[in-house]
């Protein structure tokens, strides 16, 4: 354990730490461009330079590993004016691209450049030009003349994806980035290589010019595409709906999380999310022109003491509202296990289970071995041994065919359909309950590792649409005996007192990292 | 019958030229104040491409006025709200009845006296009519139900009877000097000259100090700036803060209408009404000796000339003060009439009296 | 008088009141226990060499968000951290803002014969009301708290009017505090005479 | 065209003259505005020579509402008073962004334009406008008057927010 | 018009005082505030004055938008001296910055801040002689401030709402030809003020309104915290200007007017004896700053159009036109590289770069950008400053904390007339209604700085 | 420190009786009067052409002419082939105070280019004329000299500008048809997209 004194602090590192490393335990944060943690040490950068004692040039923080009574500056006169040069050399050839560029707000150089750049510059050659816009596959474009040739994203595809599109071909300031001829970033991870291009070269193909990066505003939240509960940043935009046709959602980003995801994101969670802000269910539908809550919950509120009740709940829900089904619906047929087709699945990230919250369900007792089956419930509504049937979310249609869901909404009393987006169970049911979407509302999912997460609700739901849990806590309180919880919070507390599994946890101890279900066994290491 | 007729005729005179001044009144006041104050006033109305200066902006004025909706505030006073207007303008233009605009016409046997009706004291009736006209104003402030109006009206009562003595006291003077309170008799008593007939004998030369109180107590009558209080813009927007329309319209009308009156009242008392300066029934005598005869027709034509020219240049110099003082506060204004003008004009009648007593022709 | 006497000499007077000092960019500044700022006031301008006729200002800041600003998203992903524009270092640095309190009344106050400021903070919460109005040593002192109420809602113990002056008597909450959004609007209030 | 509605017809449009070129304002003078309100009724642009020279301190005698500056919530009902006190035939020049939309000033104390609650005819943007834009705006004002008047009817409301209750 | 109370004819014969509603919209109320006043027949026997019409919510604002984008609000802080308000907002934020802006810079602002003031104290004596009924007066106020608010479009942009200070230095120089429309402007201002007071001083029915009316007594003064004219009108001779000189104030000669009585008379003498003075700074400022940029200058180089000079730089070739000098749109005149040392801080974490810079290189480009996109921005220290400068009414205060972030986190303005309208209501007790408006006119009350 | 007490004026007997002052008021207004009554009847006779008689400037057919750095209404520059120089890089919308301009930027086929305003509007009833956007456009697209005043409208969507009437100045009405070659989507162009979302919109 050698320690060393970096900006007059000591701290001690595991040998082999390099000083960048050793900074960041400390909290000192020293420029890279090419240093990522998560790839090999590539050393080309230069920007990470560091002054070390008794050293005769500046050193590359990013490859100098530590030694036992090192000293290190970070901050120097003559630091800054080492990364001033290097700065200057990134800058000779870069275009003047800044309002065009997806990047700017959000790029390393504008950073660092205002940091320390060299702010009249002596430089005054005509730019060397290389192809701009090409795109490289589905969801990345290229720009060779903004890339500073780091080459993360070579190590990225080399070293994550193992598929190797990217090479940096020639020489000199003719040194330019590219796929290879004949092959496209195709891989399911591409996405990636946007979040760790520290300059605007690569930028991703859906959000191009959508909007300015400074204009967004971040939830933290978790991804809803798959089991594995990646740790996403959703970024939105409310104020300024001339952008993106309006839609509110701009893009999704990676949030690092060491057992979930690390830095990474599949393809399909980060360009997955247009369903938020199409096709949503905007308003309370019913067999009258003026539905509305009031009336919706009414009607169910009576029928559900008096008749025989069914509910097919949704892994997409969270907890908290799984839980308040199993509580408001005492003596109804619920069930969350609805059998779906799995999807794809890698040894990376990608899980078959394509909700969030199975694991979640099962432990509530609303799916798994002990839950009955959604199909089951549906026979019994067509055999009349129900009257209500609520359908959260799912579309039967897709589930069972065209021809069983019409044949249920003729033989129940009421089917309600409670989801976000049209679908076609939506047109046969009778009442239509529009909700929120995850990034809506606040709760909790259970990833497959059993790791309790919190979603928390970044905007406000769209249009009419209501959180299920606020939904379901209007209803009991038409229903019956008041429920006293009033949001996500408190019945999560309720819950953890109510479940063992839960026991202890509550949203403060969550927080940002999750906590893991102790009697979740690791089914799998994460990746 | 004939007379009737010729008194008619005068009085159709006499009131269609007073209302189309005062019309005039408003355009002159723009331009003049518009040439005090280095613009250019109103000039862009315009029929068939002409503008005239902006002189159609006065027309169009009134226009407006009378097709304007007219607003009586709840919790007011109906009736005398719609009186109150109508007070003003009666009496402020009664008063032009006993105003002299020229000399005796002669056409065949007749002898026409250009003045609507003569009366032996018009002074008296002159001022009773500017006295009552007050009332219009006390109406309007008590019949508006509202603060503003009743501290305008407030004002303009306290302020017209406290300049009323100043003023009637200022001219006591010129009637001992003329001893005549027929206004005809005074202007034509004012043609004589003095000084080897080198100045005329006008009520200025005779009563100076009388002349001034006269002018500030008559502009104080009036409402003009600087004795403007009651419908002080800045303080309490004035009496008629509740009227809208032609009512409006007529307090405005008035305003001028006094001004017009009382330009032509300090001419009839204090410049010789008609008489133009060394010019006598027959023709010119100049006080070097020579004369011009001139015609009677001719006589009356330069009479009334001289008398408009006079009043014109008393309305522009009241518009001139109006543009260039500020206003008086209510307790200066109480003040310099009660304990300004008000002795003064008695001393000045003291020693009217005392002058008279011991150079004058009676003695 | 010099920066240190000035803040000395109130430091000696009332050592247990004063809870700290500093001088950021010169603005002398003492942080004060809320119940003793009329005595501290009182001192200011009778005290013969501090003299400090001048209540110039009277304002308060809320403090429960600060530092807790979103992050833009930016740099969320960046994970860069941008340098404040000025690293001009001040001899006497800011220390933070009161830790505890969430709104601090704010005090500066001027002497016109020595020429000297001081100001004076006070954290309080919304809940005090013991803290004392100076309308008693300075008539002036009447509007700005009651501007201060109407904005924050902090109470002044002995105000003789404390209400609103520049919102509506009808006006629901206090517009300066964090939690008020800048633009929610209340519904039009009708003539109210 | 019968004799007499062409009577009537030219009586309406002498009316519209008329009106067009005697325009008393009330001026509600409350912020920044006013300063190039002042300016546009001084020396250098005299709005007088549009016939707009007299300013009435008193609704009742006002053709035209000038709303110059900043509406708050505070001010609005106000407003709205002296709108109501005025007499027929009136007009609303909303003189300023702030009346017109709102402007910058988007926050809980400001009336988001004044057309939320008096109907506007004339906007005069700009913050404030300069006396050009005024008078052009005065001009338009005087148009759309005498269009009233030659037409027979008032040119149809234009679209605006709804008004909100006072 | 607003009017409470009808008066109940029933009662007609009580005495009753008569409760008057002046205001707030009303000729001499400026619009926006209120007096209920109980009259006894003139006298006020008591005033409640009442304010808030014109709040619009500056501080919650600043708030909201980065540092520079405060500017365009405190214009409309006292939109009659706006460039004052300017000059203290960004003092302020250069006090917390700890940056300091060029010493030519210095002498700008101070040039168009007295201008500034010259047009404020106008219009207050204007304002006052017209609510006295001396219209013609106003209007030969508002025509030679018409002369200066040309004088402050050439060099702004704009006539009253200049947005012109930034923080770490203004947003041009002044132009070459300053100095002789500077001096026609104020010949006729001295032409103007020569004939106000001819027609004013000495006139006695001014005189009487004047004196002795709105009297406030030192020791009064400065217990309300009155400062400015107001308070100088009492005696005392506190002027931010001189006791606690900022920018070059103290490198000027210039004479500080005070009053004896503290009446409304003094106030109009004041303010009629501190336009001359602030003429007179003007003029010592002008001969005394330090030369700006020479314009035919090897630094600067050969004019290229902007447009042109953006596209060369967009395909990469720098060597063509570094060096040149842009040309710009022209509201921009003023602001290029030459005259950037001159009205700019060396700070470049603060001040945008000069257009050629941006236009030119990828440094200007990415430095551009820093400045202006949110969360970027200029972005101060944490801490808090007071910076009081002298405003037309009197001492005008900002008071500024930052949290580090792009924005501040609460600026506070020290407006000086809220001082001087809190005293406002002893003033008119006593007085008679009509006393009422030269009180009011001489606190010179701005609703946008009463009220923010 | 210099003091200067200002001098109250006493006023002499003769002045106390309001005369001197009234006739030395009625002096110079009057000088005013006549030498102005003087100089606009010598107009009319084209005498003294040069000595203006009034300062006012008759507007609209005298132009007081704008001071070269004034900010007035704003327009869009233009490439050669008549197509925005604009790239929508939106640090004027960023910057503007008052959020008037709203800008929806989109893909342009030329690489070089990259970027361009699909559509490019300025709402006039907001603008407060601070200038900010032509101080940070890092294109010189914008500018505020077209020097046009007569901005007044009958509507509020009479203010609003489109990138047509932006482009060119003399436009006053938006056009209906597009006859500009360069990709640009008419159809979303002018206010449509504006205020058409649901929930953004605050109630006030």
């Amino acid at each position: 354990m050698p320690s060393l004194t970096i900006d007059g602090r000591e701290v001690s590192v595991p040998d082999g730490t390099t000083v960048i490393q050793a900074a960041e335990q400390l909290g000192i944060f020293i420029p890279r461009y090419c240093y990522h943690p998560a790839l090999s040490v590539a050393g080309n950068c230069r920007i990470c330079l560091v002054e070390i004692e008794k050293s005769p040039k500046l050193q590359i923080a990013c490859n100098t590993f530590v030694n036992e009574g090192m000293v290190v500056h970070t901050g120097s006169e003559e630091v800054e004016s080492g990364r001033r040069m290097v700065l200057e050399f990134l800058l000779a050839n870069h275009p003047l691209d800044c309002p065009v560029c997806d990047q700017s707000g959000e790029c390393d150089l504008q950073n660092f450049y205002m940091n320390f750049g060299l702010y009249n510059p002596r430089f005054r050659e005509h730019k060397v030009k290389k192809q701009k816009a090409v795109q490289v596959g589905p969801h990345v474009m290229l720009d060779q003349e903004r890339c500073i040739l780091c080459s993360r994203c070579v190590r990225f595809t080399d070293e994550i994806t193992e598929t190797g599109e990217f090479g940096i071909f020639n020489r000199g300031n003719r040194a330019e980035l590219g796929v290879y001829p004949g092959t496209e970033l195709d891989n399911p991870y591409s996405g990636n290589v946007v979040d760790i291009c520290p300059v605007g070269a690569l930028t991703e193909r859906e959000f191009r010019f959508q909007a300015r990066v400074w204009y967004l505003s971040s939830a933290s939240t978790v991804c809803n595409g798959c089991s594995r509960g990646c740790n996403i940043d959703m970024h939105y935009v409310l104020d300024r709906p001339h952008l993106n046709q309006g839609k509110r959602v701009m893009r999704v980003k990676p949030r690092y999380h060491g057992d979930v995801n690390e830095w990474w994101l599949c393809d399909e969670g980060r360009f997955g999310f247009g369903w938020l802000d199409e096709g949503r269910l905007e308003a309370v539908r019913g067999p009258t022109e003026d539905a509305s809550w009031e009336h919706a919950l009414n009607v169910i509120a009576k029928l559900m003491q008096e008749k025989r009740v069914g509910v097919i709940a949704s892994t997409q829900l969270t907890n908290e509202e799984l839980f308040l089904i199993r509580e408001i619906f005492p003596d109804a047929r619920v069930t969350a296990s609805v059998p779906e087709r799995p999807g794809s699945s890698d040894d990376f990230l990608i899980k078959p289970d394509k909700t969030p919250n199975t694991r979640g369900a099962a432990l509530l007792g609303l799916a798994g071995p002990n839950a009955p089956d959604a199909e089951d419930i549906v026979d019994e509504a067509i055999a009349k041994k129900l009257d209500v049937l609520w359908i959260m979310g799912h579309d039967l249609v897709d589930l069972f065919g065209a021809e069983k869901a019409r044949e249920l909404s003729e033989s129940v009393e009421l089917l309600v359909f409670s989801g976000t987006n049209e679908s076609p169970t939506a047109e046969l049911a009778h009442w239509v309950l529009p909700t929120a979407s995850y990034v809506e509302k606040d709760g909790t999912f259970v990833n497959c590792d059993g790791r309790v997460q919190r979603i928390g609700q970044a905007f406000p739901p769209l249009a009419d649409s209501r959180e299920d849990w606020r939904v379901l806590l209007d209803l009991a309180r038409l229903a019956g005996p008041s429920l006293e919880w009033s949001s996500p919070a408190e019945v999560f507390r309720e819950l953890s007192e109510a479940e063992g599994a839960f026991a202890n946890m509550s949203y403060e101890t969550i927080s940002d990292q999750g906590a893991l279900i102790p009697s979740a066994k690791p089914t799998e290491a994460a990746s | 019958m004939e007379d009737l007729l010729i008194k008619l005729a005068l009085a159709g005179i006499v009131y269609f030229g007073v209302l189309n001044l005062a019309g005039l009144h408003t355009w002159v006041e723009r331009k003049q104040s518009a040439l005090i104050q280095d613009r250019i006033g109103a000039n862009r109305a315009s029929i068939f491409g002409f503008t005239f200066l902006g002189l159609f902006h006065s027309i169009a004025d009134a226009l407006k006025m009378f097709t304007k909706e007219d607003i009586v505030p709840t919790g007011a006073n109906r009736v005398l709200h719609t009186l109150a207007p109508m007070f003003s303008v009666f009496f402020a233009l009664a008063a032009f009845a006993a105003i002299p605009f020229g000399p005796a016409l002669e056409v065949g046997e007749r002898t026409i006296e250009l003045q609507v009706a003569k009366i032996d004291v018009a002074l008296l009736y002159v001022f009773a009519m500017l006295s009552v006209g007050v009332y219009g104003v006390i109406l309007a402030g008590f019949a508006s139900s509202n603060n503003y109006a009743i501290l305008g009206g407030l004002r303009a009562t306290a302020q017209m009877i406290s300049y009323e003595i100043a003023l009637g006291i200022s001219v006591v003077g010129l009637l001992m000097v003329y001893e005549t309170m027929d206004l005809g008799e005074l202007v034509r008593a004012q043609g004589q000259t003095i000084a080897g007939g080198w100045i005329p004998f006008w009520g200025i030369v005779a009563q100076p100090v009388a002349f001034i109180i006269f002018v500030t107590a008559a502009l104080a009558e009036t409402k003009r700036t600087p004795f403007d209080l009651p419908e002080g813009e800045s303080e309490i927007i004035g009496y008629f803060v509740e009227y809208s329309g032609m009512k409006f319209g007529m307090f405005f009308l008035t305003d001028f209408l006094e001004t017009i009156m009382v330009a032509a009242l300090a001419t009839t008392l204090f410049f010789g009404g008609w008489q133009v300066p060394y010019l006598q029934p027959e023709g010119f005598h100049f006080p070097w000796g020579a004369e011009l005869p001139v015609a009677n027709w001719l006589y009356v034509l330069l009479g009334v000339m001289s008398f408009t020219f006079k009043v014109l240049a008393f309305c522009w110099l009241f518009m001139q003060v109006r543009w260039t003082l500020p206003r008086f506060r209510y307790d200066q204004l109480m003040k310099l009439g009660w304990k300004g003008l008000f002795p003064i004009a008695v001393i000045n009648v003291v020693v009217t009296a005392v002058l008279l007593l011991l150079f004058g022709e009676g003695s | 008088m010099t920066t240190s006497s000035l803040i000395e000499s109130v430091t000696t007077e009332f050592p247990e009141a004063v809870t700290a000092t500093h001088s950021f960019r010169g603005d002398d500044t003492l942080v004060l226990q809320h119940q003793s700022v009329l005595d501290v006031a009182r001192f200011l301008r009778d005290d013969a060499a501090l003299q400090m006729d001048f209540l110039m200002d009277l304002t308060a800041v809320d403090y429960s968000t600060f530092g807790k600003g979103a992050a833009p998203a930016f740099f969320a992903s960046s994970g860069v951290n941008v340098r404040s524009s000025s690293q001009i270092p001040d001899e006497d640095p800011w220390p933070g803002p009161p830790d505890e309190a969430r709104f601090a009344v704010v005090y500066h106050f001027y002497s016109s014969t020595h020429r000297h400021r001081l100001r004076l903070v006070a954290p309080v919460d919304e809940s005090v009301d013991d803290l004392d109005s100076l309308t008693s040593l300075w008539p002036g002192a009447d509007w700005l708290e009651r501007e201060v109420w109407d904005m924050f809602g902090i109470r002044f113990r002995g105000h003789p009017n404390l209400k609103r002056i520049l919102m509506y008597a009808e006006f629901e909450g206090h517009p300066l505090r964090k939690d008020y959004p800048v633009n929610k609007r209340q519904p039009l209030i009708g003539p109210s005479n | 065209m019968t004799e007499k509605s062409f009577l009537t017809t030219k009586l309406d449009e002498a009316l519209g003259w008329a009106r067009k070129f005697s325009i008393f304002q009330y001026p509600f003078v409350t912020a920044c505005c006013g300063m190039e309100y002042m300016a546009t009724a001084c020396s250098h642009y005299d709005v007088d020579r549009f016939g707009a020279g007299f300013p009435r301190f008193s609704p009742r005698q006002a053709d035209v509402l000038f709303v110059v500056g900043t509406i708050s919530h505070k001010m609005a009902p106000v407003l709205k008073r002296i709108h109501d006190q005025m007499a027929e035939p009136k007009w609303v020049i909303a003189f300023g962004v702030c009346t017109c939309t709102g402007g910058f000033y988007d926050n809980y104390a400001t009336v988001k334009g004044i057309d939320t609650i008096l109907p506007v005819d004339v906007y005069i943007p700009g913050c404030p406008p300069r006396p050009e834009m005024v008078l052009d705006g005065l001009m338009k004002l005087q148009d759309k008057i005498a269009t009233e008047h030659r037409t027979g009817e008032r040119p149809a409301p234009e679209p605006r927010p709804d008004i909100l209750e006072v | 018009m607003d009017t409470t109370s009808t008066p109940d004819h029933e009662h007609a014969f009580e005495t009753r005082d008569m409760l008057l509603n002046i205001g707030p919209a009303h000729p001499a109320m400026h619009g926006i505030i209120r007096i209920i006043a109980e009259l006894d027949g003139e006298l006020i026997e008591s005033a409640d004055v009442e304010i808030g019409y014109l709040h619009r919510a500056f501080e919650k604002m600043s708030e909201n938008v980065d540092y520079n984008g405060v500017i365009p609000y405190t214009d409309r802080l006292n939109y009659v001296s706006p460039l004052i308000n300017n000059m203290g907002y960004c003092m302020a934020v250069e006090k917390l910055l700890g940056i300091t802006v060029p010493e030519r810079c210095h002498y700008v602002r101070v040039i168009l801040s007295e201008i500034s003031r010259i047009t404020d104290h106008l219009t207050c004596i204007g304002a006052v002689s017209m609510e006295l009924g001396a219209f013609t007066v106003f209007l030969y106020m508002i025509k030679a401030r018409e002369f200066l608010w040309d004088l402050v479009e050439k060099v702004t942009g704009a006539r009253l709402t200049v947005t012109y200070c930034r923080v770490g230095g203004v947003k041009a120089d002044l132009p070459d030809d300053f100095r002789a429309p500077c001096e026609k402007a104020f010949e006729e201002t001295r032409k103007v003020i020569k004939e106000a007071d001819a027609l004013l001083t000495r006139n006695r029915i001014f005189v009487d309104r004047m004196c002795g009316t709105g009297v406030i007594t030192k020791e009064e003064a400065i217990a309300y915290g009155i400062t400015g004219p107001f308070l100088r009108s009492t005696g005392s001779e506190y002027d931010v200007r001189k006791d606690c000189p900022y920018a070059v104030y103290d490198q000027i000669d210039f004479d500080v007017p005070v009053g004896s009585k503290g009446d409304n008379m003094d106030r109009y003498l004041v303010r009629l004896e501190e336009m001359e003075q602030s003429m007179r700074i003007v003029e010592i400022a002008l001969s005394q700053m330090p030369d700006g940029p020479v314009l035919v200058n090897p630094e600067t180089g050969r004019p290229i159009p902007a447009s042109e000079m953006v596209d060369l730089g967009k395909l990469g070739e720098i060597s063509t036109i570094s060096g040149g000098c842009a040309v710009t749109a022209p509201s921009l005149e003023g602001s290029g590289r030459g005259a950037h040392p001159f009205i700019a801080t060396d700070e470049k974490r603060a001040f945008l770069p000069p257009k050629e810079d941006t236009y030119g290189s990828i440094e200007g480009l990415m430095r551009q950008f820093k400045l202006v996109m949110h969360g970027h921005g200029v972005r101060p220290p944490v801490g808090e400053v007071y910076f009081p400068v002298e405003g037309a009414n009197g001492e005008l205060g900002f008071y500024v904390v930052s949290d580090g972030s792009g924005r501040a986190y609460r600026v506070r303005v020290r407006p000086p007339c809220f001082a001087i309208m809190s005293v406002l209501s002893k003033l008119l007790v006593g007085g008679s209604l009509a006393d009422m408006t030269p009180t009011f006119g001489s606190v010179n009350m701005i609703g946008g700085e009463l009220d923010r | 420190m210099a003091i200067k007490v200002v001098r109250r004026p006493t006023l002499t007997l003769w002045e106390k009786t309001y005369l001197p002052q009234i006739l030395r008021g009625l002096r110079i207004t009057s000088g005013h009067f006549f030498r102005n009554l003087f100089l606009h009847t010598a107009h009319v006779f084209g005498r003294f052409k040069d000595v203006p008689a009034s300062v006012t400037i008759q507007y609209p057919e005298q132009q007081r002419g704008l001071m070269s750095r004034f900010r007035s209404r704003h327009r869009l520059m233009s490439r050669e082939d008549d197509t925005p120089r604009c790239v929508g890089c939106m640090l004027c919308e960023t910057i503007c105070p008052a959020k008037c301009i709203t800008i929806v930027p989109d893909e342009h086929p030329n690489p070089t280019v990259e970027k361009y305003p699909v559509s490019f509007d300025i709402n006039l009833g907001m603008c407060v004329y601070c200038g900010y956007c032509v101080e940070v456009c890092p294109e010189d697209a914008i500018r505020m000299d077209t020097g046009i005043l007569d901005v007044a409208s009958y509507s509020r969507d009479g203010m609003k500008l489109d990138i047509h009437q932006l482009l060119d100045p003399g436009l006053r009405k938006p056009i209906a048809t597009c006859n500009l070659d360069f990709p640009h989507k008419c159809g979303v162009s002018g206010g449509e997209m504006k205020g058409s979302w649901n929930g953004s919109e605050g109630r006030s």
